[in-house]
Formats: structure tokens, C-alpha cells, sequence
């Protein structure tokens, strides 16, 4: 017997109605892919529904009954959110439409006149392990302001290495932006360790949680504020929320400073031909109608997880994790990259199979009903760290039991059986 | 409640007649040995604005609030309620001000669930219906929000 | 009996379940506030259900099953949303997340380096009845590029103001972005001959068809080419879609120059943490995990709209708009903004009501289940133009009654009683 | 069809055969009288790449494919396609080698409702199989799209 494992995880399986779905051939679906998007439970597609067929309407702008069910519905979930990490404000919540728009909105807005305006001569630092969202906007603003990029590089067992910190944090350094926990590796990064290096040179920390936020526990009030970051990111899809919306937590402190990013629709004060005048968080930053059904949908997704309760899914995720990782080590040729200790790692795990292209395994998988992704999963940096174009992942969540990850490694012995290798 | 009663609860006789006959509309000039401080609030989603001006007088710790002038554009909720204000503040000491001010925002905010002390806010109390329509607590407060921060600066 | 009315109104209506519900003291519910956003019919909302409980998957980056038909709704709906504009290509289109990023990323790009980047010198033309959103975003990039913003104004009767229109639009030129159906005024404007204009001097045509596309039949790719926006956007929660999602389309010729937007995700090429180098359209605009579910359900709205008929549906609109014009004339005292002509407009009429403020008005008219706007309806210049803070809008859509009309001038009789106006 | 006859349609004996033993795989020089062009093409999505050259010869008008060489990471089907297209094209003229080039795109784009022409296709009819997995066509078609890339500038 696994320890560890979420005690009703049968009855958890019911809440989302895709893992009763057949394939072609009839075969039950393992998704094995939940790194790269969640599968939804009922109750936050019944939620949107509902919304949808009763609620529906625009929001802030309606004076009508409609229309303040529709704001209560949006401005409850921003709540919730904020529940959800520890927010030290409800207000320091902005809905932005993925984890990329947040990246993309405050290195943008960092890059406009303004009290912390990168130019030439600072530094931004970022690492080799960053999703392709954390990496290029970076690039496209530093290119534009003549500020430099600098980077961590990676250990060969899949660590920052941190043997150069101090060189790389310096004086010049404006920014330092970092994913809590990569989506190819799976390393958990020591962001408060990192934080407390940046703040003590004054440079702004930015968090990529895309990968924490759905299987870490986070609460940013709790943390010592030298170690907390200033701002932070996530995105609804990756923790059983709708397609369609994100997260950018920020403190008030600092998105203070930054100028707006897209205008338009409620983020004004005052608009007159010659200027305008701009509101205060969190609406200077929602320009446009936002995405009301999705925010809803995701305040019904974090409240979930909160009921099963975040420490419990990590418990889950580091067992199934542990027992992937044993499964994995059984398959001949198989080489996992990045660390092999669950309790260093998220559950995202890719690995190379010797004389099988990536994308041949995961073709072989899914005829077995094995959905896992193939490819360099948006961080081309890393694998190229590691000398390969791509690799196979498998990523579980709260849903995944022992089960699946047995027919994950049937399914890979069938491969190498199916390529003839031995 | 039915729509038509809550709608007599928004619309008290007592809102209806400081909208029409506003106490203390206009901008005027500070006397001689008053302190003022001037601000200019709107409300982004409907336009409405207020520039509402506190003119202070008194030792520092036992100031008065001496007048609140403004010029104001809006419905009769936020109009109504800056008439009221004037009426309730001025000629209080700032810190009883404050205190009222603290009673009318408790009110709007408590979404009709308040019972508004009668002692404090005077006419103040006809907005106890405003509270249950979120939409319209902003106009309520437009000039309660101004006045505390007009206040803020004109104290220093 | 009106003439022009949807054959089978009942039956439309039907489809929009939030039609059926009732409002505070069981009345029921007289939705006229689709200019601010539409309701959305049960095949749409279904749509997104299927979508959620049966095909979840990220897209473009699975190889799955889930992955493959994931990714077959996504591109899907870009041809089904191509088809609906008439869109030369479907790659032209792109998805964003509302109106607003749309014109944004316009707004943006063309400050960036790159062949039309704006500077000092240069001019962008707008017009004082758009939307914040149409607005807001060219004041921010003028202000950084040191380019001019300029405007045509508008008449005493809401039209665009083309006296000067040499002056304005001229050889420093490089911009000209205006509504084609104003929010407020309802102004249909005369795009055509203001893109001619345009392209004779160069200048880059946008146009805001966020008013447009819910009413008007579009056919981009039947436009002479000189006529033809060479960017146009609107909005998915005024066609019927979902919120989270909109539209820019744009000719190839214009998209392949303008420089990315937003980094990450899917709009690379290749990613080295020296340098990156970028995908094709649409992909290049479309950073992060695109807005899946929500592109679906768009992707069924508008195949909605076209089985009605967009045809059909603007000679409903108009019908329900000149009648209502005929009631509001019977309410003393009141007002209409803009043209009175149907045949001219829209079906967004604002209006003031002499002696009671917008927002008691909605207030009045939502106690008896009327549901309006009232407010600067994101075009405070607009207001500015005729002397008002703001007004009250009726907006009527596809699902509009004239029974509904009957009850909105009834209301607003009503409303002068109960503010003793005699 | 069951899902393991469908994986065997799309990884054929071919297929496997061409991507263990590729035809004209590595880049060479062209000869004297040999015009050439290089490209450097990637899927984005999965990060397969391939630099390819075409080497032209003949008059303008009837000129020849004399050698397509390349070096490329991928899958099987991105592999086995570029060494099936190497086999095919070679020694045509451009005209015909553009015409194979029309049939397998067809092929490929088909759905898998498109029948293969083995006259034309030889090898190539084992693709039909990958017709139906819309996320390995655009494996199938990297080292075509990127002959076409390189033939148009290679002819100048
Ligand atoms: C004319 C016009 N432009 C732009 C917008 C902005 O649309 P969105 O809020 O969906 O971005 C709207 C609607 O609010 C509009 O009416
Ligand atoms: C670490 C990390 N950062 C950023 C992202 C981007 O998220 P999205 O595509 O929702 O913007 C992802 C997921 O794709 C991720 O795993």
C-alpha cells in the first residue's frame, strides 16, 4: 500500500465527468497531462452553467439585479482567490487571461516610464528552467530598453545552480523572475532563499506558480516579507479552473508603481480626449470586460481544492510521485531528467527512452489510452541543458491513482516491445 | 420585500428632499484664519463627481470642521448624501466627525444588515435602504470618501 | 404591426434560458443591456459543457486523443469565426481576450520597433464617440512614441464630423482607428470612405467592431481592398459567446510586420535563452494557453447568428430600434443622443430623462424588471461632446420583443411619476 | 478501426525501416555546376527541426533535383518522410519532383479520405496511415515544406 494517497480518491474521481470517457477502441482515459492543463470537476462547470443560464450579465458598469449578481458572483471569486494564496489584500488580486498575460503585464509595464523603468545597464535575471512565458517577454523587454538578461543555469541532476548567485544578484539587478516549480523538471526552487537575495538588493521578485499553485500549499501572508515575493503568477486551467483566465497576484506596493498596461473599460478614473486619469488595484490592470464566467468558474475551482485542502493534495502528488518514480526506474533505457527525490520535486516528470522519439511514445501511449504530452513542453532552454530536443512527460494530480501510473509503465514496456527494443 | 418596496426604501421622502434642495451646495471661500484643503473624486463606472472643499479652524487636537462646500454632479443618492453630510459635520469637532463618518460608512457597507443609530446619523439614517443595492453604496459615499480625505490634508 | 421582426421570436427566445427567469417580486425579466453584453443561447453554453466534460485538453502541444479533438474544436472555431467576418484567411484571425486586448495589441505593436513603428511626427486619428477602449490605449502609445493623437468630432446630431477630414487625415498620418457603430450614440459611421481616405495616404485602418459585428452582416473579403479595414476587432460576449474571449482580424499583409505582443507559449519558433524567433500568424499573437472552451463556444455563437441570418437579424434590430424610438418620443421630456433615424443607427439608444439622473432612472426601471445602463457607458468624451455626465441606454438584440419596448416606456412613464415630474 | 490497427497503419514496416536506415541523410557539398539553397526549419509545437539543402542543376526550365541533403531531429514519421522524400525526388525534374510534392501535401491534408497514388507516392503511400493523426502531419510534412523553401530559392 502507497501512504499518502487522498483518502476518498474514488469518490474524488467522480467529481470530474472526463475520466469516465471511453477512447477510440473503447479503452478507459489515463490522463497522464495534468501539468499541462486539469481536468474540471462538476462543480465548476455547474457553477459557469449556472452563471451562464441565471446570473449573466455585464459587470461594475450594471446597475441592474442582474447586474449586481453578476459583480457579486465576480468580485466573491476574486475573494476566494485570494483565500486561496494567502493574499495579504483582496485588492492585490488582478484577473489577467493566463499565467503568459501576467508575465507579460509586468514585464511590460516595467519596461514603461515609470518609478522602477528598466534600462540600459540593469539586469533582469531569470533561469534555465523557465516555461517559454517567463523567458520571452524578458527577452522582448530587455531588447527594448537595453537592459541586460542573465540567467541561472541548471545542475545536472535538474537544480538551479546557485553557485554563481551572488555575481548574478548585484547591485545592477532591477528584477528577478522564477518559476516555484518547473514544468519539465519538476524541481521545487528555494524561491524564499532567492527572494531574500533579491530584496536585499532591492530588486523586484517575480514568481511563476503556474506549476506551484496547483499542488502547493501557498500562503503569502504567512511568509516573511523579505522572502515573500512581490509579485506573483498563475494561471485557472492548471488547478481545475476554466481555460480563459489567470492570476497575478502583486503587493499593493508595488503595483502602485506601475503604470497600467492595456486601457480601456474599467481600469480609467477619468478619460477626456487630451488624457485620462486611472483607477486604483485591482481594476487598473482588468481592462475590458473580464473574463466574468471564467473568474467564477474559478473561484469554484480554488474553493475545491481548499475543501480537499492543499496539503493534502501535495501529500497525494509526492505519493504518486515516489511510486512513478519507482515504476519509471523498472523500464530498461529509461532516464528521468531532473530530480529523483518526490520530495523535491512537483509531479510533473519527463523522461528520455532510449531509441524511441518522444513523440512515437506518446503516440504508442495513447493507443493504450495513456494521455501524456511529448515535446519540450515550452521550455526549450532546459532541454537543451540536457542535450535533447524533447522529451515524454507524465504529470499527474489530485485525480491520478496507483493504478494509472501501472498502466503508464505497462504501456512503456509495450512501447519498446512495439519499436523492438528487446 | 417586494421591488416596489425596496425601491420606497432607496428612495426615502427624506433623500428626495435634500436631492431637491441640497444643504450647502457651492464652493466658497475659507475665512481668514481657516485652513481648507480642496479634492476632486469621481466614481469611474458612472461619472459622477464631486470637488468637495473642508474648511478647518481650531488648535490642532480640538480642530472643528468651520464648513464642507463643494460642487457636485450625480444622481440624487450622491447628492442627497453630500447634503447630508454637510448637515451632519459641520460645526462637529474632527474627531466627532470622524466618528460619524465611521457610523455612515459602517451603514453602507453592513448590506442592510446595520441598524443605524438614529443619535449619529440624524437624516443620515434615510440611507439605510441604499445599502442593499451594492451598486449604489459608491454614491453614497462619493462625498463621505472626499470629505475624509479633503480632511486628512486640510489637517496637515 | 411592425414589419421586419424575426419570424420566429418565440422560439429564439426560447433558446436563451435566461429569458425565462424572474427578477425581485417574481417579475419577469426585460433584458434590454445587450450593447453592454448579450445572453447567451443553450447551444452555446452546452457547447462549452460538451467541451469541459468530454474533449479538455490543452491544444496545439498534445498528441492525444483529448489533445487531438481539443485541438480540432480550437481551429474549428477560427473557421467558423473567419467565416462569420468573411475573413480573407482564416490564419487572419486571431484570438484574444476581449475588444480591448485587441486593440491593445494593435495599439501596442505599432509602438514597438519594427516597419510602422510610430514616432514623433507621426499621427494617429481617432474619434471622440469611441469607447474608453478605443481611447485609452492610443493615448498611452502616443505618449510613448511622442506621436500626436488627433480626433474628428461629432455633430449635434451624433454623426462623425468629416468637414475637416483633409486636415486630419493627411501625410503624418499613420493610424486611423474609429468604431464602425458607436455604443452611445449608435452612429453607424461610414468606414469605407473613411478607409479610402486612409489607405490614399498610407495609413494603417482600424476599426472597432464591437457594436458592428453583433448586428451587421460583415463580409471583409467582398470589400474593395481599399475600402477594407486592415484591423478590425470585437468582442465574444456581444455575439452571443462567452466572456474570456475576442477577436482580432487582420489583412496577412499587416499582421506579418507588426512585431509580437505578448511572449510565450505557442507564438515562438524557437526559443534559446539568447534569442527567440517567432511563429507565424495566428499563432504569434496568441501567447500562453488560449481561451479554448471559450473560442468553442464562441465558435457556436456565431454559427448561431448565421443560421438566423445576420441580414435578418439587422432589419430585427432596426425595426425593434425605430420603434422604440416612436415610444421614447411619447415620454415627456426625454431626450435621445444621436441619430433618429433607424435606418442610420444601431439599436444602442441613450437618452436623458429631464429632471431625474440616469441612474435613478435605471434604479426605477429595474424595480419594475427593466434592465438598462446608465452611466458614461465608457465614452466619457462622448458625453463630454453634448454637455452630460452620463445618460441611460436601452440596447436591444435578436431576442428583443416590442412588448418589451411597451414595457420600457411604461417604466419610464412611470419613473417621471415617481419623481412627481406631473 | 481499433486504436492498435490505427497505430499500425501510421508506423508501418516502411516507415520504421526508413527511419532506421535513412536515405541520403547528412549535408554535402553540391558540385560545380550544381546551384543550392539551404533552409532551417522547425515545428514549434514539438521542437523537431531539420536544415536541408537542395542542390539544382540544368538549364533554367528543365532543371533537375540533383541531391537533396539534410540533417534533422525528430520522430519516426518527421525521419522516415524526409529519407521516403530524399528517394523520390532525386533525379527528377523540378516540375515532376513539385507534383509528388502536390500529391503527398494532398495525401497528408486528407484526413485520411484521400487515396494515395503508388505510381506517384511509392514509399510514400506508407503516410496514409498518418492522414488520421492530425498532430503528426505536420511531422510528416517538415522536410517537404522545407524543400519547397528551398527549391523556390534555390531556382532563384
Ligand atoms: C464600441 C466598443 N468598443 C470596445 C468595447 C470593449 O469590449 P470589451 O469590454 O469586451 O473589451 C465595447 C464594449 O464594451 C464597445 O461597445
Ligand atoms: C511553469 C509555467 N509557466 C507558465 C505557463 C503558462 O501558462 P498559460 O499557458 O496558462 O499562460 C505554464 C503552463 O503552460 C507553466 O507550466
Amino acid at each position: 500500500m502507497i501512504s499518502g494517497l487522498l483518502p476518498e480518491l474514488e469518490v474524488i474521481r467522480k467529481d470530474f465527468p472526463i475520466l469516465e470517457r471511453t477512447l477510440a477502441g473503447g479503452l478507459p482515459l489515463v490522463y497522464l497531462d495534468s501539468a499541462n492543463t486539469s481536468q474540471k470537476p462538476q462543480v465548476v462547470i455547474d457553477t459557469m452553467v449556472d452563471h451562464l443560464e441565471r446570473h449573466n450579465a455585464n459587470i461594475a458598469r450594471a446597475m441592474h439585479q442582474l447586474g449586481a449578481e453578476a459583480t457579486e458572483a465576480f468580485e466573491t471569486a476574486r475573494d476566494k482567490v485570494a483565500a486561496f494564496i494567502g493574499a495579504p489584500e483582496r485588492d492585490e488580486v488582478i484577473f489577467t487571461k493566463n499565467a503568459s498575460e501576467g508575465l507579460n503585464l509586468v514585464a511590460n509595464t516595467l519596461s514603461f516610464p515609470g518609478e522602477h523603468q528598466l534600462g540600459p545597464g540593469d539586469e533582469v535575471v531569470i533561469t534555465e528552467m523557465e516555461h517559454h512565458s517567463n523567458i520571452v517577454p524578458w527577452q522582448l523587454v530587455t531588447q527594448r530598453t537595453g537592459a541586460t538578461l542573465r540567467w541561472f543555469g541548471v545542475t545536472d541532476e535538474g537544480r538551479l545552480d546557485l553557485d554563481r548567485i551572488d555575481e548574478l544578484i548585484n547591485e545592477r539587478t532591477k528584477v528577478v523572475s522564477l518559476t516555484w516549480v518547473s514544468n519539465m523538471l519538476g524541481t521545487i526552487n528555494p524561491i524564499a532563499e532567492i527572494a531574500r537575495k533579491a530584496h536585499a538588493v532591492g530588486a523586484i521578485v517575480v514568481v511563476d506558480a503556474s506549476q506551484a499553485a496547483p499542488q502547493l500549499p501557498i500562503d503569502l501572508a504567512a511568509m516573511p516579507v523579505e522572502e515573500r515575493p512581490d509579485l506573483l503568477v498563475f494561471t485557472g486551467h492548471k488547478v481545475v479552473g476554466p481555460t480563459g483566465i489567470g492570476v497575478l497576484w502583486g503587493s499593493r506596493a508595488v503595483l502602485d508603481t506601475l503604470p497600467p498596461f492595456l486601457g480601456g473599460g474599467e481600469m480609467i478614473e477619468t478619460v477626456r480626449m487630451e488624457g485620462s486619469t486611472f483607477a486604483g488595484i485591482p481594476h487598473k490592470f482588468e481592462a475590458g470586460t473580464p473574463p466574468i464566467a471564467e473568474a467564477v468558474g474559478l473561484g469554484a475551482a480554488v474553493e475545491y481544492l481548499g475543501h480537499i485542502g492543499l496539503d493534502a493534495i501535495h501529500t497525494h502528488e509526492r505519493a504518486i510521485t515516489g511510486y512513478a518514480l519507482q515504476g519509471l526506474a523498472t523500464v530498461p533505457g529509461l532516464t528521468v531528467l531532473g530530480p529523483l527525490d518526490p520530495a523535491e520535486r512537483g509531479g510533473a516528470i519527463s523522461f528520455e527512452l532510449d531509441g524511441v522519439h518522444p513523440h512515437d511514445v506518446a503516440q504508442v501511449l495513447d493507443s493504450r489510452g495513456v494521455a501524456v504530452r511529448a515535446g519540450h513542453h515550452c521550455a526549450k532552454p532546459a532541454h537543451a541543458r540536457f542535450g535533447v530536443q524533447s522529451s515524454t512527460r507524465m504529470s499527474s494530480y489530485l485525480y491520478t491513482t496507483p493504478d494509472e501510473i501501472d498502466a503508464l509503465v505497462e504501456a512503456l514496456n509495450y512501447t519498446r516491445s512495439y519499436f523492438k527494443l528487446g | 420585500m417586494s421591488a416596489a418596496q425596496d425601491l420606497d426604501a432607496l428612495y426615502q421622502e427624506i433623500i428626495l428632499d435634500h436631492y431637491k434642495n441640497p444643504h450647502g451646495k457651492g464652493l466658497r471661500e475659507p475665512a481668514a484664519a481657516q485652513r481648507s484643503a480642496d479634492v476632486h473624486h469621481v466614481n469611474p463606472t458612472c461619472g459622477d463627481e464631486i470637488t468637495l472643499r473642508v474648511h478647518v479652524e481650531g488648535e490642532p487636537g480640538s480642530e472643528r470642521v468651520a464648513d464642507v462646500s463643494y460642487d457636485a454632479v450625480g444622481c440624487s443618492i450622491s447628492q442627497a448624501s453630500a447634503s447630508v453630510l454637510h448637515e451632519l459635520l459641520v460645526g462637529k469637532t474632527i474627531d466627532e466627525a470622524m466618528n460619524v463618518h465611521g457610523e455612515f460608512l459602517a451603514l453602507m457597507q453592513g448590506k442592510g444588515t446595520v441598524e443605524p443609530d438614529e443619535e449619529v446619523l440624524e437624516d443620515g439614517i434615510a440611507f439605510a435602504g441604499v445599502a442593499k443595492f451594492p451598486a449604489r453604496v459608491k454614491c453614497a459615499l462619493l462625498s463621505w470618501m472626499a470629505w475624509k480625505d479633503a480632511t486628512v490634508q486640510a489637517r496637515g
